[in-house]
């Protein structure tokens, strides 16, 4: 299969699926490289990019989907009455974050960092699929472990957790005494 | 302080305080503590007033403030001098209040991140028509397994209350009801909307398999677009106002065409 | 707005949806001439064909419907069935069990029957296309119900979950210590 068929095949698949596109399950369905789909897969979100096309490709969560650019978003919900998927809740988004950057943690962990009980915002987010368990915590009580999942890298658009801005001030903040000035 | 008419909505106690301190510029590091007790019990008090509800843990954190603040009056004892120094009673709320803050900060981020991904929709996906799922991987026997099993399970577990009910609606009649509603709504119509503000069980079951029916005569299909996200139905064949007619009304969905 | 803005405009819409694209309602949407959107419609059709993509633009009853050109079915069908091939585990079979007799059936209620938490074999379960969501509870919280998929009925050539073989003894069933044997 030359590179032309290839790259029309992964535009099939692109469009047949809601997953992102990962090149290496791509390669295995086509019985190629891993390496050649990605490169392809880089080139056709070139090729869109320079086109203006209504649509790019977002690498998300370790593969590649096919997404509408945000400048139309007002006529697609306009046309299909179709409207974005809530935006989370400010507790929600606290306890993700706390998640995200400390990830695996325990709810103890948490609470004790939010200040609140995080029973049912932890439920609501296990729901929604954006957290999972991820083992128990050698501790008294086992305590489960959570961190963040696949979905979650796809409602932020990251490509994987690295991708997460650092936490923010992190190396300026020192305790209370040690600082000299305000 | 005047809290008036809107209160603003703390996520917790760590959050009203940070508020407090950012809104009077206090130093965090320094925090002035009986002034600041005395405007978080005015917020408890205002909520109070208005009826909110609050949160235990704001409680406790007032009790904490006042702790902190009676700690702060007493007369250092005459061998504690030397060591005043590192044991302010207020550090270990500073250190918790700064980690509080960090997190905050992250979830402005997430925000902002949800915020630019919400504008761009997937694509929808479009499998060829006869396509399903590979289920070689259940052993044939799955249906005596299953079987086996649950028996097994019914005899360590708690009787599960059975509730048996008369359809008060057949699935014929929801069948229609469920085509209208998606004649109704161009698009999508999520599934939870075909049930009522107050479904029974059955009329869950109900809907359920209608809708099951439905799919399997092709009039509509069910999408998911995530596991766990929410369930649509989308309307297959008869479209933009055409009426049903015999014959015509499924064919746009396959892909024969 | 240009023929190029416009064209891409049309392209998000065919992107978010399955459903035909009528030039004139995409018309109404953006607020342009309905005979305009046709001819940028006709001419993506024909620059997909040029360029020999993975989809083509297909009319059908009165509008355009972006679909994966038929030759490339097989690849996606291949990417469908890439399931794992691992059998599923007791824990999953025994959840499969309980939802496909209890249904509709929240998770709480599951973990009731089965005295462990579920979460990562639900998941499990929903990504094999078993069972999948089937509305939420009137109860606190207002938790998923979940059921049998239609693949799973289909698998097994039954027509509802009210077909699946009656259980042992259901109503001579009693709590643990009322039963003499096991």
């Amino acid at each position: 299969m030359d590179d032309h068929q290839l790259r029309a095949v992964l535009e099939a698949l692109l469009l047949a699926t809601t997953e992102p596109l990962v090149p290496a399950k791509a390669a295995e369905v086509v019985g190629v490289s891993a390496e050649r789909c990605q490169r392809l897969l880089e080139e056709l979100a070139e090729e869109y990019r320079q086109r203006e096309s209504g649509w790019e490709l977002q690498r998300v969560a370790g593969g590649y989907r096919l997404v509408t650019r945000p400048q139309f978003a007002p006529y697609i919900e306009r046309l299909y009455r179709r409207t974005p998927a809530a935006p989370l809740s400010e507790a929600a988004l606290e306890t993700l974050a706390v998640i995200a950057y400390r990830q695996p943690v325990t709810r103890a962990e948490i609470e004790h960092i939010r200040g609140v009980n995080c029973d049912s915002v932890l439920n609501t987010l296990l729901e929604r699929g954006l957290i999972e368990e991820v083992g128990r915590k050698e501790a008294p009580g086992r305590p489960i472990l959570y961190g963040t999942s696949r979905h979650f890298l796809e409602h932020f658009g990251l490509d994987s957790p690295e991708d997460l801005p650092p936490l923010p001030d992190e190396e300026t903040e020192g305790p209370p005494g040690e600082r000299a000035t305000k | 302080m005047g809290y008036s008419v809107r209160l603003p909505v703390f996520e917790g106690p760590l959050d009203l305080l940070l508020h407090l301190i950012e809104e009077q510029r206090l130093d965090i590091y320094d925090i002035p503590i009986a002034h600041i007790t005395s405007q978080y019990l005015a917020y408890l008090r205002a909520m109070e007033r208005v009826d909110v509800e609050l949160a235990s843990e704001f409680l406790v954190m007032a009790a904490t403030l006042m702790a902190i603040k009676a700690r702060m009056l007493l007369p250092k004892p005459a061998e504690a001098v030397a060591t005043a120094d590192e044991e302010d009673p207020r550090r270990e709320l500073v250190s918790r209040l700064l980690e509080y803050k960090k997190f905050k900060k992250a979830a402005a981020v997430l925000r902002a991140l949800e915020e630019r991904q919400r504008g761009k929709f997937p694509a929808q996906p479009r499998r060829p028509s006869d396509l399903r799922p590979d289920l070689s991987y259940l052993p044939a026997d799955t249906l005596q397994v299953l079987w086996t099993a649950f028996s097994r399970l019914l005899k360590d577990a708690d009787p599960v209350p059975q509730q048996i009910m008369r359809d008060l609606i057949t699935v014929r009649q929801k069948m229609a009801l469920v085509l209208r509603t998606l004649r109704r709504h161009p698009g999508r119509v999520q599934l939870d909307g075909l049930i009522g503000p107050a479904p029974s069980r059955t009329d869950i079951v109900v809907t359920f398999l209608a809708v099951l029916e439905l799919a399997r005569m092709g009039r509509l299909r069910v999408i998911q677009d995530f596991p766990f996200g929410p369930v649509w139905l989308e309307r297959v064949g008869e479209w933009h106002g055409r009426s049903p007619a015999a014959g015509s009304s499924r064919s746009p969905a396959a892909s024969h065409h």
